[in-house]
This record gives C-alpha cells, sequence and structure tokens, in this order.
C-alpha cells in the first residue's frame, strides 16, 4: 500500500482522497487526477508486463499515447483490452493487469451506452496546450463558434509537465484563466478528455469524448461512456504537440528506461519520482530540464550522457551549478538489469566511433532523441510532409486550406514560439474566413527563450555487434529491433513499406508513434540514401485505437436499423403474429393458434382463402401516384406493356424491366383520371421503382409533363380474398354494387365509410375472387376491425405473407426477387404477354434482341411436382437430369435450374414448387431429379399454373 | 465524409447523396437501330477516368432531384455542380 | 516471464527475397501490374511453361495495391459454375502453395460461414450450397445452433434485429497472410529470373497495326512480345492509353483491423444484410472489411460513415466486440464490373491479354488466375477456366451474374 | 355503428414521451392535412396558392392561414392545412394548379408529426443530424429535408418554439425510439 515515490507535495492529484485499486492482484492506492501509470510508479513498479514474442520485461515509457510499454487490460468495472496505463485514469475499484501485447474480450455484451453528436464550428481547435490555448482564445474573443479538444484530463499540454511561467505567472494559473475564459464565450465548446482521432474532407474531424471512463463503477447509466463527436469546422487548427523520440540502443526496453519528458510529467503532474538515481541520455538541450528538474526533486543525477561531441556549454553550466555529471560526446551503449534498470553503459562518442564503455549505476534511464511533430491529423488531411534535417523529423510541408498546423506540431518547440504561432496560424485561419480579430485579443508574454545548442539527429547508437543489434529494440511493442531491419534491407527490400511489413514495426497498438521515424531513419542509414527518400508509412485513422461500439454509437440493439411498421401492427403483435423482415419492414408472415406451426396454420390459412374469406394487411406494398398530362407516356415508356390504353376506372397488371431487359418489378396500375395513375410495386420494389421513375423524368425525359409522388404510406391496403370477400365487401359497403357485371375484374370503385374516402379494387394476387380496400391509415385500425367484424360469419381469416405466397405460387405468380434473381426477362416468365409489341420502345426492349436472350436454353418459370406427393422440396435446390440409376456422375454435375418457391397445398393436397429451368416449357411433363439431403427427388415438369389455370374463380 | 453542395440544398453531407456514374450518356435515339456491340456499350460501357470526371448525382435524402458534378476521382473533391439540363462545363 | 502469446511468432521470412534489377530493353512477356495476380502469373509462367524473360512493371511497391490491402479471405462457394470453376482451381492452388512457394504463408483452412438473415437469403443460399456440391465444391447449409457450435461469439439469439437463420458453411475456406504470399511468389519469380521492376509506372504503349510492339515506362521505353494487364483498380487507366473500352468502375474499398486479442473468433464469418465480414487473423487482430464506397475513386481511401456502419453491424452480430479497438483503417481500389464477375482475355489488340474486373474476389483467386492466366499467355488461347470471363459476354448478354443470383460479396 | 377512429402510429410511445423533462419536451402534432404540391419551377415564381405565395427559396417554410407551406423541391411544396379535410383539399389544389401545369397529391397520412422544444431540444437533434441547427444558421423559417438517425425527416425551425419533425408514418416508431433513446440522459433517474 506504500507509495515510496511519491512527493511530498506538488502535481495535480488530490492528497486529501486515497484510491484503491487492484493491478495484477496487487492491492495498491493513488489519488485523482493519477493515472495507472502513475499510480504504479509511486509505488515503485515500473514493469507493467512482458513483451509479446521475446517474453523481456517492459515497463513504463511515456506518459501518455505514445508509450509503448505500458499495455493492460481492465478487468473491472468491465474488461477492456488494450490500454495504456498512462491514459487510464484511476478510479476507485479499477482492477487492471499488465498484458503482454494481446487483450482480452469481455464474454458478456457490453451494457455501456454511446452516442454521437453533430457539432458545428468556425474553428477548431485540437489540442489545449499553449499554442492550442491561445488559438482558441484568440477565435473565441473574435466571436467565431468555437471548439477546443484535448486529450488529456485537463488542459494544458506540455505546460502540465514543467514549471514554465506565461505572462509572469505560474503557466497553470494562465491555462485555468484562459480556461475560464473561454467558458465566459457561449459559442465556444470546451471538450477534455477528447480525442480528435481521425481528419477527413471538408474540415470533418471525429473525436472520441471519453465522458465517464474516470468515474468508474460510478459512471452514470444514463449517460454515455464515450461520445463520438462529428465536428464540422470551417477551419481546423491542429496544436498536437510532439512526441519526444528515444534513441535506439543496446538493451533500450528495460523497464526504467523512459523518455526524459514523460520522467517531468511525472514529477511535476502526479507528484511522482521515476526512480532514485537517474542518467539522462539526450541529443539535444531539451531532456536537461528533466535532469534538472529531477536533481530539484532530490533524486541522484549520475551524469547527463550527451551525443553532441560539445554538447551544451550553456546547460552544461546549469548542470554543474546543480552538481550534475554532463559527459559530452558520449552515448549509452547498453543497460543492464532484469526486471527494472540497474545501470547504464557510457561510452564516448566520437567521429561516428564508440569507444569503450563504463558502467553508471542507475534505476531510471531518461531518454530524448528530439522531437517529433506530431503531424498525424495533418497527414490524415493529405498534407506532404517534408523531412527537417535540423530536427531529424518529418514537419509539415505545405500549406492547406483549412488547416493549419501550430506550435510544436509544426516544429516549433519553445514556449514563447508556441504561443506566437497559435496565435499567428488562428488569425490567418480568421482572416480566411473573414472574421476580423479582437481589439483585446493579446498575445500572453513568455521568457525569451534560450538559443538552444543544435540537436544531434542519432536513430541508434552505432554497434557493430549482431548480437547487441538484436537487443536494439526500434518498435518495442512488436520486439521488433536493428537486425530484423537489416534482416529486410539485406532481403532486397527498399521500400519502407516493404521493411515496415517485414518487421512488423509500426503495426503494433501504438502504430509506431515512437518507432516510425526511428524506422526510416535507421533503413536509410543502412541504404545508405536520404531519409527523405525513405519517406514514412502512411499515417492513417485513428489517430489513438477508438472501441468499436463507440463507433457504433446508438445504431445498436433494436436501433441497429429501423424497423418500418404499417397502422395495424400493435393488432398484429396482440393477434400473435410471427413476424417476418421484408427490407425493413416487419409484415406478419403467419398467424399461429394455440398448438399450432407454421405448416398448420398455414394449411388452415390457405384453406379458409380458397374456401371461405381471408384477409391480409398489404399496406406495405409501394404506391406512387403518377400524375399529370403525360403520365401514361411515362407509364408506357418504363413498363413492357401498354398503359396508356388503359380505361378511367381500370386497373392492369404490369412488369418493369432495367436496361438490360431482367425484370425489376411488377405490379398493378389503376387509372384514377386521364391523368393520373397510381401504381403499386412490390414492398420491396417501392424506393425504387419511384427512384426510377424520378430518374428517367429528370435526366432523360424533363420535357414529360409529370410528377411521381410516393403514397406508400397514404393509403392502407387489405386485400379480402376468397369466394365469401364478396359477401364481406357487399356487408360493409352496401352503397356498392359488388356484383361481377357492376364491378368486373380488374376494376376499381371509390366509395366511403362514414364519410372516410375508401378505395375498392378487384385486383387479385392468388386467383380468388378478391377486393382490395384501400383506406387512410388513419383509420386502418377501425377499418380492419370492421371488415372483421363484416366477415365473422363467413369465418373471416387473417393471413400472413407465407400463406399469400402459398396462394399466388398455385396460381404461378412470380414474386420478383425469390423466383427472379436479375437474370430472368418477362419471356422467362412466360409473360410474353405483358410485352408489348406495339410500342416502338420501351425501357428493356432492346436487351431482349441479343443473341443470349433468344437462346432456346434459357432458365423458363415452370411447376414442379415431387412424384412421392409428400416431398417437400427446400427453396433454392438444384435440378439435374433424371438419372436412371439414381446415383449422380461425379462432378460437375451440370444443373437445369433450381427451386425458386416450395409449398405445400391444402388445395392440391401435396407440395408442389415454382422453378427456373434451363428451356423449362420445352420440358413439361419431364421427370427430373432434384438432390435433396443425399437422396435424389424424382419431380415432374409442369406448367405453372397449378390451381385453377382457366382463372374460372377470380370473380368467384 | 465530405460535403456535396446540391445546387438547390447547398452543402450536405455525403451520405445524403446516391451516386450515378458517368453523366453526358443519353439514352439512344432510337434502340433498335443499334448493333449490339452499340448497345452492349450504352448499357453497360461507361468511363472510368482517373481525375476529373463528370458525373450524376442525386440528393436523394434531400430534396430529391438529380444533378450533374465534375469531381476529381483521384483527390474526391468536387469542381463544379451543375444541373442536368446545363451542358457539360469546360474545367481547366 | 509469462509464457508465450498464441500467434506471437510469425513465420521468419528468407533472408533473401528479389533482386531489383535495372529493366532490360525487350521481354517475351511483359506484366504489368506487380500485385498478387502479376506476381503469380510470373511465377507460373516460369513454373509451368519455362518462360523467363518475363518482366513485371510495378508503378509502386510489390503487391502495394489490393493485395497488401485485402481481408485474406479465400473460399469457392460462388453460384456459377464458371465462378466456382476457377475460384475452386484456386483454391486447390492454395491447398498446395506453401509447399510450391517454400514460404509459410499461414494458410488457414478455419472454413468460412456466409449467414442468413431473411428467408430470401436463406433461399439464395440453399440454391447456392446445392450448386457447390453438385460442382464438388465442399459447402453446407448449417442452421443456427451449428452457427454456434462453428463459431461461439456470433449472436444468433432470436430476439436481435435481423436474427441470424443459419449460414452456408464452406470448411476448406480460410484465410492466408496477404504479402507473405504476394512475396513467395515474388520471390520464386526473381529467383528463376523474371525482373520484377519497381517504381516502373507504364505511361504508354506503342503499337504497329493491331499488335501492341511495346511499354513506354518511367524508367524508359521496354519493347515486349506480349502484353498482360495485371492492374486491378488502374486497369481503366492503362485500357484508355490503349483506346480499349472495358466495362469496369473503380471503387474505394475500406478495411480495418483492431488490436491484437485473445482469440475468439475461430472461422471466417460473413453476412450481407448486416454488413460485416470478419476473420481474426493468426495473431489475433480481428480483420474486417467494410463496404464499398458508392463513387468511383482512385484515393485509397474511403469515407468513414462506411466505418462506423461497419461497427455497427460487428457489434450487433458480435456483441462481445463492443470495447474491441479500431487500430487502422485504410482503403483499397476495387474494380467492378456490371456483373461482378472479372474479365480476363483477349483485346483488340491481339497480343495483349486482360485480367481485371476481380471486384472483391481479387485476392482469392490469386493462385489460380495466376495459373489459368500464364497458361493463357504461353498458348495465346484462352484457358477454358477464364473463356467463360471473356469481354465480349457484354455484347451477347451471357453474363456471369453474381450480383444478382449469389449475393455475397466478398 | 360508432363513428369510425382515428389512430396514431405513436399511441405506444405516448407515455414515455411524456416522462422526458422540460428540457427536451417531444409532442406528436395533431393530424393535420397535407398535400404534396407540383408546379414547374417557371410557373412557380409569385403564385399565390390558398393565398399565400409559394416559398421560393429552397428550405425554407412558411406559415398560411391554417398550416403551413414547405419547399421541398425546386417544383415541390407540402402545404398542410388544419381546416380543410385531406381529400377536399387535394381536390381543391388539383383544380387549381392543373392550368399552370401543377399536380398535387393527398399525403396526409403520408408521415406524421413531433414537436421537439425545450432548451435541450437542438442538443437531441444533433445526436443525429448533420445539418446546423444553430439558430444563426437554421432560424425560423428555414426547413430541411435530411435525416435524423437513419430515418429521413422534413426539419423546421419554429425558432424560440423549437422544431418540427415530419417523419413517414413507418417510420415513426423508430424514430420516437431513438429520440427517447438520445434523451434518456436529461430523464432524471427515478
Amino acid at each position: 500500500m506504500s507509495t515510496p515515490f511519491r512527493t511530498a507535495e506538488g502535481g495535480r492529484i488530490d492528497r486529501a482522497t486515497t484510491l484503491q485499486f487492484t493491478f495484477d492482484g496487487r492491492s495498491l492506492t493513488g489519488h485523482p487526477g493519477d493515472t495507472l501509470a502513475s499510480a504504479l510508479l509511486a509505488s515503485g513498479q515500473h514493469q507493467v508486463a512482458t513483451s509479446i514474442r521475446l517474453g523481456r520485461p517492459r515497463g513504463i515509457s511515456a506518459a501518455w499515447a505514445e508509450d509503448p510499454g505500458g499495455l493492460v487490460q481492465v478487468e473491472e468495472p468491465f474488461p477492456e483490452p488494450m490500454l495504456l496505463a498512462s491514459t487510464v485514469e484511476l478510479f476507485d475499484g479499477l482492477v487492471a493487469h499488465g498484458l503482454p501485447g494481446q487483450g482480452r474480450l469481455a464474454d458478456v455484451p457490453d451494457s455501456a451506452r454511446y452516442d454521437a453528436v453533430h457539432h458545428h464550428v468556425d474553428v477548431l481547435v485540437v489540442g489545449a496546450g499553449p499554442a492550442g490555448l491561445v488559438a482558441a482564445l484568440g477565435a473565441a474573443r473574435a466571436g467565431a463558434r468555437v471548439a477546443l479538444v484535448d486529450e488529456q484530463s485537463e488542459a494544458g499540454g506540455s505546460l502540465l509537465s514543467g514549471t514554465d511561467r506565461v505572462d509572469g505567472v505560474p503557466a497553470l494559473d494562465w491555462v485555468a484563466d484562459a480556461v475560464a475564459e473561454l467558458a465566459r464565450h457561449p459559442e465556444v465548446l470546451h471538450l477534455q478528455r477528447t480525442t480528435a482521432f481521425g481528419v477527413y474532407d471538408d474540415g470533418f474531424v471525429l473525436a472520441l469524448e471519453r465522458r465517464t471512463d474516470h468515474l468508474g463503477a460510478a459512471a452514470p447509466r444514463r449517460v454515455s461512456r464515450q461520445r463520438v463527436w462529428r465536428i464540422r469546422a470551417r477551419s481546423i487548427v491542429v496544436a498536437t504537440g510532439a512526441h519526444e523520440r528515444p534513441v535506439v540502443f543496446a538493451d533500450n526496453d528495460r523497464p526504467g528506461i523512459m523518455l526524459a519528458r514523460a520522467a517531468r510529467t511525472f514529477l511535476h503532474r502526479y507528484g511522482v519520482l521515476p526512480g532514485r538515481e537517474a542518467v539522462v541520455f539526450t541529443t539535444n538541450d531539451s531532456a536537461y530540464d528533466a535532469a534538472l528538474d529531477l536533481a530539484r526533486a532530490g533524486v541522484q543525477v549520475q551524469a547527463v550522457v550527451d551525443a553532441r561531441p560539445a554538447g551544451s556549454p550553456q546547460r552544461r553550466a546549469e548542470c554543474e551549478r546543480a552538481g550534475i555529471r554532463v559527459l559530452s560526446g558520449s552515448v549509452v551503449t547498453g543497460t543492464e538489469g532484469v526486471e527494472r534498470i540497474t545501470s547504464a553503459l557510457v561510452a564516448p562518442f566520437t567521429d561516428g566511433e564508440v569507444g569503450a564503455a563504463s558502467v553508471i549505476p542507475c534505476d531510471v534511464l531518461l531518454v530524448s532523441g528530439g522531437w517529433n511533430p506530431a503531424v498525424h491529423l495533418f497527414s490524415q488531411a493529405r498534407g506532404r510532409l517534408r523531412y527537417d534535417e535540423v530536427l531529424g523529423a518529418f514537419v509539415p510541408g505545405e500549406e492547406l486550406d483549412g488547416l493549419a498546423v501550430a506550435g510544436s506540431a509544426a516544429g516549433v518547440l519553445d514556449l514563447a514560439g508556441c504561443l506566437a504561432d497559435g496565435q499567428r496560424v488562428v488569425r490567418a485561419a480568421l482572416s480566411a474566413l473573414a472574421i476580423v480579430p479582437a481589439a483585446d485579443d493579446r498575445l500572453p508574454s513568455a521568457p525569451e527563450p534560450v538559443v538552444p545548442a543544435a540537436p544531434l539527429v542519432l536513430w541508434r547508437v552505432p554497434d557493430t555487434s549482431e548480437a547487441h543489434a538484436r537487443t536494439q529494440f526500434v518498435d518495442l511493442q512488436r520486439d521488433a529491433t536493428v537486425a530484423d531491419i537489416a534482416r529486410a534491407v539485406g532481403a532486397g527490400l527498399r521500400s519502407i513499406e516493404h521493411v515496415k511489413r517485414y518487421t512488423t514495426i509500426g503495426t503494433a497498438h501504438d502504430q509506431g508513434k515512437t518507432s516510425g521515424v526511428l524506422t526510416s531513419g535507421i533503413t536509410a542509414e543502412l541504404l545508405g540514401i536520404p531519409v527523405q527518400d525513405t519517406g514514412t508509412t502512411t499515417f492513417r485513422p485513428p489517430y489513438t485505437p477508438v472501441a468499436f461500439a463507440a463507433l457504433a454509437g446508438r445504431d445498436r440493439g433494436r436501433l441497429f436499423d429501423p424497423e418500418r411498421v404499417t397502422a395495424l401492427h400493435d393488432w398484429h403483435v396482440a393477434a400473435g403474429a410471427v413476424f417476418e423482415d421484408v427490407g425493413q419492414w416487419k409484415r406478419p408472415r403467419y398467424y399461429p393458434q394455440p398448438g399450432e406451426d407454421m405448416e398448420t396454420a398455414v394449411l388452415r390459412e390457405c384453406a379458409a382463402a380458397r374456401t371461405g374469406v381471408g384477409i391480409i394487411d398489404g399496406s406495405t406494398l409501394g404506391k406512387i401516384d403518377v400524375q399529370g398530362p403525360d403520365a401514361a407516356v411515362l407509364l408506357d415508356r418504363l413498363y413492357t406493356n401498354m398503359m396508356s390504353s388503359l380505361k378511367v376506372g381500370a386497373v392492369r397488371y404490369g412488369v418493369m424491366c432495367g436496361v438490360d431487359g431482367m425484370v425489376i418489378d411488377d405490379g398493378t396500375v389503376l387509372r384514377l383520371a386521364e391523368d393520373r395513375f397510381l401504381v403499386l410495386t412490390t414492398t420491396g420494389g417501392a424506393a425504387k421503382v419511384l427512384d426510377w421513375m424520378e430518374e428517367w423524368v429528370q435526366t432523360e425525359w424533363p420535357d414529360l409533363r409529370v410528377h411521381c409522388t410516393s403514397v406508400t404510406e397514404q393509403w392502407a391496403t387489405f386485400p379480402v380474398v376468397g369466394p365469401r370477400s364478396r359477401d364481406v365487401v357487399g356487408t360493409l359497403f352496401p352503397d356498392v354494387d359488388v356484383s361481377t357485371e357492376a364491378f368486373p375484374f380488374m376494376t376499381w370503385r371509390d366509395t366511403a365509410l362514414d364519410g372516410v374516402p375508401v378505395r375498392l379494387a378487384r385486383i387479385s394476387f392468388s386467383g380468388e375472387l378478391a377486393f382490395e380496400v384501400h383506406v387512410s391509415p388513419w383509420y386502418a385500425v377501425a377499418v380492419w376491425q370492421r371488415l372483421l367484424e363484416a366477415g365473422r360469419p363467413y369465418g373471416i381469416t387473417p393471413y400472413g405473407t407465407e400463406t399469400m405466397h402459398v396462394l399466388r405460387a398455385e396460381k404461378g405468380y412470380p414474386i420478383i426477387g425469390q423466383d427472379t434473381d436479375g437474370t430472368v426477362t418477362p419471356h422467362d416468365l412466360g409473360m410474353a404477354w405483358a410485352v408489348s409489341k406495339k410500342k416502338p420502345d420501351f425501357i428493356g426492349k432492346r436487351s431482349f434482341a441479343r443473341p443470349a436472350n433468344q437462346d432456346p436454353r434459357r432458365k423458363q418459370l415452370v411447376g414442379l411436382l415431387p412424384v412421392d406427393r409428400h416431398t417437400l422440396l427446400p427453396e433454392g435446390s438444384q435440378i439435374v437430369e433424371f438419372v436412371a440409376d439414381g446415383e449422380l456422375p461425379p462432378p460437375p454435375v451440370p444443373m437445369l435450374g433450381h427451386v425458386t418457391s416450395s409449398y405445400r397445398s391444402a388445395e392440391l393436397a401435396r407440395p408442389f414448387a415454382l422453378a427456373l429451368v434451363k428451356g423449362g416449357r420445352e420440358r413439361v411433363g419431364d421427370t427430373v431429379h432434384v438432390p435433396v439431403n443425399g437422396t435424389l427427388v424424382p419431380v415432374e415438369v409442369t406448367g405453372s399454373v397449378l390451381v385453377d389455370p382457366e382463372g374460372a374463380r377470380r370473380d368467384g | 465524409m465530405q460535403l456535396i453542395a446540391c445546387p438547390w440544398c447547398g452543402p450536405r453531407e455525403e451520405v445524403e447523396f446516391t451516386y450515378g456514374g458517368q453523366a453526358h450518356v443519353p439514352y439512344p435515339d432510337d434502340p433498335a437501330a443499334l448493333s449490339d456491340e452499340q448497345w452492349a456499350h450504352y448499357v453497360f460501357f461507361r468511363d472510368n477516368t482517373k481525375g476529373r470526371f463528370a458525373e450524376r448525382w442525386n440528393h436523394s435524402a434531400g430534396c430529391r432531384r438529380w444533378f450533374n458534378a465534375v469531381r476529381d476521382t483521384t483527390s474526391y473533391r468536387f469542381q463544379r455542380v451543375y444541373r442536368v439540363d446545363d451542358p457539360k462545363p469546360v474545367t481547366p | 516471464m509469462s509464457p508465450r502469446i498464441p500467434g506471437a511468432d510469425l513465420p521468419e521470412h528468407p533472408d533473401a527475397l528479389w533482386r531489383n534489377p535495372e529493366p532490360k530493353r525487350s521481354y517475351d512477356v511483359v506484366i504489368v501490374g506487380g500485385g498478387g495476380h502479376g506476381l503469380a502469373t510470373a511465377h507460373y509462367l516460369a513454373k509451368n511453361h519455362g518462360i523467363t524473360n518475363v518482366a513485371v512493371l510495378e508503378k509502386g511497391w510489390l503487391a502495394g495495391g489490393n493485395m497488401a490491402r485485402n481481408t485474406t479471405i479465400i473460399r469457392s462457394n460462388y453460384l456459377w459454375d464458371e465462378s466456382s470453376g476457377i475460384y475452386e482451381h484456386s483454391l486447390k492452388l492454395w491447398e498446395g502453395l506453401e509447399e510450391d512457394l517454400g514460404y509459410p504463408i499461414l494458410f488457414s483452412q478455419r472454413g468460412v460461414l456466409n449467414l442468413a438473415h431473411t428467408l430470401q437469403d436463406v433461399r439464395d443460399s440453399v440454391r447456392r450450397v446445392e450448386a457447390n456440391k453438385l460442382n464438388g465444391v465442399d459447402a453446407e447449409w448449417v442452421e443456427p445452433d451449428e452457427v454456434r457450435k462453428i463459431c461461439p461469439v456470433v449472436n444468433t439469439s432470436t430476439d436481435i434485429r435481423y436474427p441470424v437463420l443459419g449460414a452456408t458453411y464452406q470448411p476448406r475456406a480460410g484465410i492466408a497472410k496477404h504479402d507473405y504470399v504476394a512475396w513467395g511468389f515474388a520471390r520464386r519469380a526473381s529467383e528463376a529470373g523474371i525482373d520484377l521492376i519497381q517504381d516502373c509506372e507504364v505511361t504508354g504503349f506503342t503499337t504497329q497495326g493491331d499488335r501492341v510492339t511495346g511499354v513506354r515506362t518511367s524508367r524508359g521505353d521496354i519493347a515486349a512480345g506480349t502484353v498482360a494487364l495485371c492492374a486491378a483498380g488502374h486497369t481503366s487507366v492503362l485500357t484508355d492509353m490503349l483506346g480499349i473500352r472495358v466495362p469496369v468502375q473503380s471503387h474505394p474499398l475500406q478495411a480495418l483491423v483492431s488490436e491484437l486479442l485473445e482469440p475468439v473468433h475461430p472461422t471466417v464469418v460473413m453476412s450481407n444484410a448486416v454488413h460485416v465480414y470478419v476473420s481474426q487473423a493468426h495473431k489475433g487482430e480481428l480483420v474486417m472489411g467494410a463496404g464499398v464506397d458508392s463513387y468511383n475513386g482512385y484515393g485509397q481511401r474511403g469515407a468513414f460513415h462506411i466505418i462506423e456502419r461497419q461497427m455497427a453491424a460487428a457489434v450487433e452480430l458480435f456483441p462481445v466486440f463492443a470495447r474491441a479497438h479500431l487500430l487502422r483503417t485504410w482503403g483499397g481500389i476495387v474494380d467492378v464490373s456490371p456483373d461482378a464477375s472479372p474479365i480476363v482475355g483477349r483485346t483488340p489488340y491481339e497480343n495483349v491479354y486482360l485480367n481485371c474486373g476481380w471486384g472483391t474476389g481479387g485476392f482469392k483467386a490469386t493462385p489460380g488466375i495466376g495459373w489459368a492466366l500464364a497458361h493463357t499467355l504461353a498458348h495465346d488461347e484462352p484457358h477454358p477456366l477464364v473463356a467463360p470471363f471473356s469481354l465480349d459476354r457484354f455484347v451477347t448478354g451471357a453474363l456471369v451474374d453474381e450480383h444478382g443470383a449469389a449475393a455475397v460479396a466478398h | 355503428m360508432a363513428e369510425l377512429l382515428r389512430t396514431h402510429p405513436l399511441e405506444a410511445w405516448a407515455a414515455a414521451l411524456a416522462e422526458l423533462p422540460d428540457e427536451v419536451r417531444i409532442t406528436p402534432e395533431p393530424f393535420v392535412a397535407m398535400v404534396d404540391v407540383r408546379v414547374p419551377a417557371a410557373a412557380s415564381e409569385g403564385l399565390a396558392v390558398r393565398g399565400t405565395p409559394l416559398p421560393t427559396a429552397p428550405n425554407t417554410w412558411t406559415p398560411t392561414a391554417d398550416g403551413r407551406m414547405v419547399w421541398l423541391g425546386p417544383d415541390e411544396w407540402l402545404l398542410t392545412s388544419t381546416g380543410t379535410v385531406p381529400h377536399l383539399l387535394e381536390e381543391e389544389l388539383r383544380d387549381q394548379l392543373r392550368p399552370v401545369g401543377g399536380t398535387a397529391v393527398d399525403v396526409s397520412a403520408q408521415r406524421i408529426g413531433l414537436r421537439i422544444s425545450g432548451t435541450r431540444a437542438r442538443e437531441v437533434l444533433a445526436k443525429g443530424c448533420s445539418i446546423d441547427l444553430h439558430p444563426r444558421a437554421f432560424p425560423a423559417g428555414r426547413s430541411a429535408q435530411t435525416t435524423l438517425g437513419q430515418a429521413g425527416v422534413v426539419l423546421l425551425s419554429l425558432g424560440e418554439e423549437g422544431f418540427a419533425v415530419l417523419v413517414r408514418s413507418s417510420f415513426a416508431g423508430y424514430l420516437a425510439s431513438w429520440l427517447l433513446d438520445a434523451g434518456l440522459e436529461y430523464v432524471p433517474l427515478g
């Protein structure tokens, strides 16, 4: 429970409150404001896990998302794999353990909520460090709509890691003032714990806000755990800072080795000492701050090892004043220790030659090889990168419209420079938006920077030992080393993409945040070419990993995809319907009565429709009002048959083809007036057919005076079907003469029920006498119930789609999309009668003349009757030639076609099927075989109409 | 996810639109007069330009109007949007 | 020290992969496109036909296009005879490929489930399974409880938005490591003396009558006896130079990967209605493909809303994936033909062969098409396996329509 | 027999909607007559329908004597009326517009209306609507056809009174569920 490495004071933690957590089974404590990493370090634990391939101990090496070492699995409050100890905020009851590179998913569903919000701004600033805060303030003061997002739990960025002063006060006081001022601007959205992870076109940025993760089990259940902000910004300021770059040397992976600034972060932000005895290895001035800060905090700084021949005269003087030894022109060549570094091997480094090493004991080794600007978002925006030879890093290499990079992310590494850059960049952004900066927008001051000594670009400490190259780790997460890169180059690889794939560098959890540039540098060195020519691998979203569920957002469970329902849905549910998904619609498939399975229920429903009366909710049928003087012209062009000759008051069946001549939809057309038709489409075809009509009218025939309007949900549609349907409809609508003579087949009549308009149509999809009742859905429930009441004496039976399918199949009526598959013409369906020979053209006509359409072996729709009178052929079954000996020949076995629809028929008292069969109409009377579960079922080919082929029943 | 400027509704998210392929491919005046090959070219063959491409779009979740656009298929950026009855613009 | 993680070790690559030669001025065969198809064709030209005076021209880095970007699913359970013919031939080659190439390609025959969520899905699935069986392709229809046994993390609850009604299952299907496959072919081809020329962009062709005499490239002019176009998404760029019209459209297709996870997903699952296809690779990452972006695009990137929809589908079908993390997204360029089947064979130029339009099927076809195209080039006659995929089917109307029928892409 | 009763698609949602706090008030609007009006763009400029000029600026709506007139496209409007029964409104408009080449279709039941108001109304809509709903960008009188969640909607800004959302009737249940889910975080635990 002890925290021996916690400083006595300081840091941005709430020392008054103690949090309990468990790591690798050990109970530990920390404070609000800690991360899991800082709490572990406070307890003296550096090692978090072992490495994936070599099993080497690995520890915390950075204080935020660039850490390649501290991978953990959270177990409580809910399992989440592959998080970084450095980014997990501590909360009471956290249970976690270290991970050797592979996480574990929960085995139960995640009940947390996730959501997304769209947000629009003039200026989006990413990063609330010095440059970002200045930019956000500048935009806010100008009255712009601003969003400021930052991935940390509090604003400040690099200022949280140091002891800087801004405007003459401690920098974090300035940060607090800035945050308070931003909060006063009503048009500013300021989000912490929010990572901008992807930049897309037109200023679109996705950012993940971790809303409740830091609350642990106390997270409110009704609030989303994580939220994706979909920010549309007219201008983006990327102020994402820079990642410190390590230097590669032998055994550079031991726990206790960390980036120099990480040590400052742990010290200043979390009040934690990374160790007692430190060695600092650097190629630039910045790491001296870590040495001096740690020394002031009581750490024994054994040496600053500076690879530069002359080091930094000024920083050396500071060190000397603090009693710190500086070894210029020296490098760390290796380390010792097992679960923790125990010493660094330090050797002179002159003109690229490494001398004999001496041992310096230490329990922490801080490393700085310079800085890599965090150019990820700029690169995602397809900004070109330029290699900066002084920094030894890739920096933004061009100006982009609508996205600018400020501060360290642009390679500006001093505080005053970052502040000024933030202002410069936001002013340019505002200017492009014609927004005038506020007169009182003042640049905060920072101490004039000391001109640093030039950094040395050093990717790895030269080492001729092959054994050492195998412990010179480039990508710690992948256990990939300099030796691996050397092998890749030796194998003939020249592209950095090939090197990455050969070595797997950069493909792990951190996506190469620390290893990417090193790999480019080392590869260039081995190939003897400039780093610029090697380039980097592509930066791809997301910047840091994002939970799948966060991206799914609200589209989960019942909201995954909209459920479309008719006005009668609640009635269907109450009636015990079993539903079928038809596109997005929920349609009753059948209505089982107690004890019934589907087969019994459907036989009962079918019998009712064939012998008495049935009723179905057909409201999902697509309906399109086609209106205007040229309405008939349009329909003539789109249907294969003639619609212009249809009389007002009449109904006609029609087929529609694509330009390739294949059937795309069918349905009935009611002529409502000379200039008006009601087109009924299939349920699945409703939107498609309306879009099809609009496309032709708008893009090809704008001269046609016609308008098409969806009225699918304007009309509830109830086919009343069966020999007694006339009685039912006649009872409910006594003013309508429902006799065959007065109301013939394929006509419609308007009437009313209690003043509510009702349209009746003599349309039959079953072959039986039938009336379609169309009424406004406002009254759908009431009219449906009236129909049921009127039908009660006749045993009116609601039926579902399954019965509808049986009834229509018995009549040989195809379902487009079930009995067709996009390769079927009207002729294939036996519907040559529905293809006009008079019209000079209609959509699809020309394709009928192609050679393949003339092939007599085309598949045609036929009926099938299993000879044994009881086998129900599975839909989808394939059909083969009859084989006399009952044994299929070895594959490939030629196929004749397949079963498209198959049902048990109450009417026929046997199962039957529809099928597409090669040359099928010529084969009526033949017996063929259908393989079913390993046996060959003999099947007779018949015409497609099996019930009432004369059509005697349609008039009752 | 870019913004597409509907000629009527202005910039809207890409998801509100559906793509209609190459623009300025008119339905033949007399399909019956075409050879099978010519007809096949109307039905199946469309340019697949790398670079600036004139194509059709529909603001399907908005005003449902078709319009044309010149877009760079490499950068995906829209350079012009224009109404279906406008001629194909000459772009630099 | 903790025990090794399953999958932590990838097999080692060889110490030598390929030479980096300067292009010669003339070759018997020039293959344009150094992706999987081009490299496989080169390998089989050398191995099966003894033809080695061959150059493979690649404008970027070898196998850096779709080969590097696909989700590595291998299966042959296509509907139509023509399709299952070429894909099944390919699958048989996959089964011996590791030995043929002497390269550990991590070919894992873990089976593929194609889920059915609607009654029409079920009909289409049974149709495909029955056709597969008659064509000698291993396939079966499995009920939801069997789906759960094969892949326990699939949500087979009946009260989800689109319940799983069953699936087709092809046990011999699986995945392989894409780079290793490409590099295996490249290494063998290079060893056989075939020149693999990278950073070599074809900028034009020289022609004489109805013959192409050579290619112009960013690394100089190269004379060619026969030319094979294997440029996938960039095919139209080449055919435009030749004045040949080819009915393909290039679209962005995105894919994504999670971090490494303990094994939870032992097979390959594909679903059309709830659009998702997923496998768990050797090292433990979940690999998924997203839908094709609707518009034409050569940008190797797509729109993020497609990824978001993909994630919603993944979490719907695999609830335990909720806190897996999206690590990386990327895009390829698929060339899609009107009937979703490839276009392979002759062109109006008598010594130029076309190989394109594979859409999302290119990776799984790699050995098969390499084998058949090499045969075609060697005999100057389309091999029967590719003959049905000729360009002129669009004129006759004899399409191989995998759109309408199979309804299963990828 | 009793008079035919009307049923609203969101009857089953009424209780749940009523539990939302004042910050997010979601109320189904009463049934009104709605007619889809088409007038060739050339004839629409200055044309008054039932005394109200057609709003020809895209993405706007104007109040009428007893309803609203909403721009849906360069030649398409949605006219609502509380005072005329649907089929009579259609008939009236068909008669009026036929001479100028226009058409009219009763679509009263095609969509239902929801009123969304309260201080969190914009925030709730922003969870599923990509349009900028800031009062400066989407003031009273603006409209948009767009998507909310996965439902196509016509969205009207009513200014201080919040927003009206018109949604296809078959999607009403989905949208209500979606809105309840989006509004849940504002519902105090009770």
